[in-house]
């Protein structure tokens, strides 16, 4: 069960850090329609991200022994008795508990950068959440069935972003490229295990029913990220091509940590910010 | 002439019998500028509107709270968005308002010249600021150009919508514990006054009124508004187990109002004439946001114009 | 000794934001021996606010009836009968109950701007300082005394610095004009009394000794911060001139309510970022 | 030919009876070149090694820590500049080694290319990645270059004290909360094996080697000084009643020292070669502060140039 809940809490992490991320842009945006735009991308993440906390906390009240470390820090916060919520997951875990992935972390930068994170994030969920609203978990299945919808919207915006800046202007261009560049070493993570995943039987779990029929590779309730990792490179090459840019290779290297806690120095300032009501005024109802 | 003065009769006439004026009908020239004046003051309003709110999204204190807050900074970018189109039915470009607003040329409310420096701010910008802003707007639904009187409805259906959820969250801080309470209390001593400040300079100050009441732009004056909005906080603060920040606030049997205190106008003149505590941080948010999103919109523009080409060649 | 204590954590508060500021720069300097400058003023000015929050913290402990608001609030996060330290004033105050000047809480902006602010305030903590050494509190005395030498070289490096940028090219010029006209109408807070001082007799204890020896103007504990105005413009013009800069006039309006804790909106973040370990680790020794 | 044979014996008699060179005496060029590339990258490692441990400058948990951690910063900056100027001594200026620096020429201690985490991470790289460089650098301290070994004493000694410091940091850890001890051991579990690092390719993969310990720029092998930090490190770890991450690691009556082991050397060379957690945001940061620095620097050098100009001609 410890490994059921940290599968959701990673999902729910992603989302949340991204939504974060996102967010800084409210009224700042480049253009008022896609100031919009960014809050509802904002808004939709956020909302995934509150059902899929929502979802752990459920399991972590009902299963009392679901006690990874961080979760007795979270429980010395509140009150005896007092049950585990969205809000105790998202406010009262330090850096190394959240297990979001390094890409969804990384600085806004330009809208380029904005963009081409939501772009490679937005195709992975989607090809996430396809697969995992046939998950065994019916609540995690039914959470990924309504996030699709929202998904398939983030990747036709940010696709046709892509294109607009790849196939624009020479400085569009230039920045996108520089853009890519840059965050391409952190798109190799999406479609690695984490550690409490190659440890507990996830991977098994999905493995064991495999040989099912058409949503087999999702039998059990997570999906084995590498298999996604093809049809991402197509997805993401499709529109690359369209917006006349270089689809990067692979290296043998990536930078990777995020889903284990170990996270690149900006994520420490995005939770101190983030947790500042919660930390100082704790126990407060809002 | 003569002609002039039928045109200008017809058009009083449809105001007078609450007929709305739309964009192909004839207008006066005074009556257009007064209402892109308006109109575009307006919508830069709700576009300036969204950094002080803004600046608590990333900082809310539950992801709910996040959520609602969230979506009503993005409700008011919608309302900027709205009302920029009726002001451009006038004749004017969205690029011509921002290049006004960027240049200081024209103005926004002021009360987004104040800080928001706790979270209980937020919920008294709901409560107080769209609160003033509702009683200023519920008369707009009926001015007499259509676009705008039209654009308004929606406004304010969402702003009574925001006001309500502003409220609710000084409920619950006034549930909570005595830190939250004493936030509470400090949010509102803070932004009392601006808020009663928004109504305008009294009427005897208040130059344009006399004529924008007989184009129907106008319904109520400014004094008669801020005694409405006075009597109905007066009481909702009772709720809130607070108090209004004004020693002189008192009920007044005879007038069945609220007396309240003298208004600091010097404060509110050097508010309005650019020496406000966030006047700079405000404009120059604007302005940063807007040139360093030059390229992005080059770029959004040179790619319609390639697709375009294309398109016409592969269509020869 | 609700307002001498208020008055002494005005002074800290002072002191430790600018000194965080200050330390923004740690690392990011334009010159190395720039940046070891910079981080030596930024230690110097914790160091005063750690004595002054410890003068402070003494009286709060010594008079249990000291209890303005945030005393409450501060208590409330210790265990019953744990004293005030420097660290409870430091970290477990919000932004309302700071009372820092506006002027030390504005962004670092650019290195003109930054010089431009620490040269502001150095020559007025120079002039307060040098009052203060005769203070009646003799603990605040000999604070005064030691930061006083400290703040001599503060003065002498920002002063260098303004005639540097004001005659140096015509982009330096550019920029540190830029950061005048920006940064002054903060200036005209420091020579206002705050509204903790003007209800409580500080100011009346100042005047009841101005009739004494030479150190009269200080009889009392604390300054009457309006008769530095005079003194400060002065030193100020004397440096603008050999800068060749035009000395600006005072508005009638000038930018203010920091003392009594209605702050700009940056004072927030500097608090979440600062306060961050003492909030999520309450009650922790480190 | 005589003659040049003669320098170098001169040259390499001095150095085999422990005479320090000093900047005019003659020198050959290779070891010139050697040392500018050791002396460089060590300033270089102080300099971006401010930067991970800046990083919880504004949030250290009390004020106590927040002086001791600018003040430790403080004097890396300073090592910076001794070293700069110990390596100016050799004929490059201060300016080209940046300019290495920025180009990405010139490498610097791969160490800082992780990120400091937690504040836990702050003690272990004091206790772990300073102890690891004191152990490179005492023997520096007698090595035969003289202004590159007078500042050697001095950076060793300062860091020996920041080496208590950061121990001490983590002693507080230790008898700390739960999660305080879990932040020490995490952080120790991420540091431990980037320290190891340190001391560079095992003796076998280590070229220049035998040269540096003939010129005695360099005293001990690589993998002396890694066993002997293991040693320590084996047994200060049990003070802070932690582990290190290694199962391998474990007495061995029969050699006197710890086994541990396998280094991932695959780890080590990818951040050497730019691969690592913070190598683009490492360089980044002082390419952008020498970047955005360089009005400021120009403003100085005019101001200068004025100021000279000013004194020759009232002096004439």
């Amino acid at each position: 069960m410890q490994q059921r809940i940290s599968y959701l809490i990673h999902l729910a992490d992603n989302a949340l850090i991204l939504g974060h991320r996102n967010s800084e842009w409210c009224g700042h945006g480049p253009v008022l329609e896609q100031d919009i735009a960014m809050s509802n991308i904002a808004l939709d993440l956020i909302g995934q991200a509150r059902m899929l906390y929502q979802h752990a906390a459920t399991l972590i009240n009902t299963y009392e022994d679901a006690g990874a470390e961080w979760l007795l820090q979270v429980r010395g916060t509140l009150a005896p008795g007092e049950p585990v919520t969205e809000d105790s997951l998202a406010y009262l875990r330090d850096v190394t508990d959240f297990s979001n992935c390094l890409l969804v972390e990384q600085p806004n930068g330009d809208w380029a950068v904005t963009i081409t994170r939501q772009f490679f994030m937005s195709v992975f969920q989607l090809l996430l959440y396809e697969k995992l609203q046939y998950s065994r978990d019916s609540e995690l299945a039914a959470i990924a069935a309504k996030s699709l919808k929202e998904v398939a919207y983030h990747v036709k915006w940010s696709s046709e972003w892509v294109i607009r800046l790849g196939d624009g202007t020479e400085e569009s261009r230039r920045r996108i490229l520089k853009a890519i560049s840059e965050l391409w070493p952190f798109t190799g993570e999406l479609f690695q295990s984490a550690s409490w995943e190659r440890e507990t039987g996830v991977m098994e779990d999905v493995a064991a029913g495999a040989c099912g029929m058409e949503a087999s590779s999702v039998a059990g309730y997570a999906v084995d990220y590498a298999s996604l990792k093809e049809d991402w490179m197509t997805r993401v090459a499709v529109v690359f091509e369209e917006a006349t840019l270089d689809m990067p290779a692979f290296a043998s290297w990536h930078q990777s940590g995020g889903k284990e806690g170990r996270h690149t120095e900006y994520l420490g300032y995005i939770l101190a910010e983030m947790q500042f009501l919660q930390r100082a005024y704790p126990g407060s109802e809002w | 002439m003569a002609a002039t003065l039928t045109l200008e009769e017809v058009f009083q006439d449809k105001i007078d019998n609450e007929i709305r004026i739309e964009p192909k009908d004839w207008m006066p020239e005074a009556y257009r500028q007064t209402l892109i004046r308006q109109i575009s003051q307006h919508a830069h309003s709700e576009i300036i509107g969204m950094l002080p709110e803004g600046n608590w999204i990333t900082r809310a204190p539950s992801l709910k709270r996040k959520a609602i807050l969230l979506a009503k900074v993005q409700d008011e970018a919608g309302h900027g968005l709205y009302l920029y189109a009726a002001a451009e039915t006038l004749g004017i470009s969205r690029d011509e308002m921002y290049d006004q607003l960027h240049s200081g040329k024209a103005k926004y409310s002021s009360i987004f010249n104040y800080p928001t420096l706790t979270w209980a701010d937020i919920g008294a910008v709901g409560w107080l600021v769209d609160g003033a802003a509702i009683m200023n707007q519920v008369p707009l639904c009926r001015n007499s150009y259509g676009p705008y009187a039209r654009a308004m409805v929606r406004v304010c259906k969402e702003e009574s919508f925001h006001q309500r959820q502003g409220f609710e969250s000084l409920l619950v801080l006034s549930k909570g514990s005595p830190a939250q309470k004493r936030m509470l209390q400090e949010a509102i001593n803070r932004w009392w006054w601006p808020s009663v400040m928004m109504f305008g300079p009294s009427d005897d100050a208040s130059p344009h009124s006399a004529q924008s009441m007989k184009w129907k732009i106008k319904r109520f004056s400014n004094d008669e508004l801020r005694q409405k909005f006075v009597d109905i906080c007066a009481e909702q603060v009772k709720i809130l187990g607070c108090t209004l920040p004004d020693p002189d606030l008192k009920w007044n049997e005879a007038t069945g109002h609220y007396d309240f205190g003298e208004i600091n106008w010097k404060e509110f003149w050097e508010v309005v004439s650019g020496n406000g505590p966030c006047n700079k941080q405000r404009l120059d948010a604007r302005r940063n946001a807007w040139d360093e999103g030059q390229w992005v919109r080059d770029a959004a523009s040179a790619h319609a114009a390639k697709r375009k080409q294309r398109m016409a060649t592969s269509a020869a």
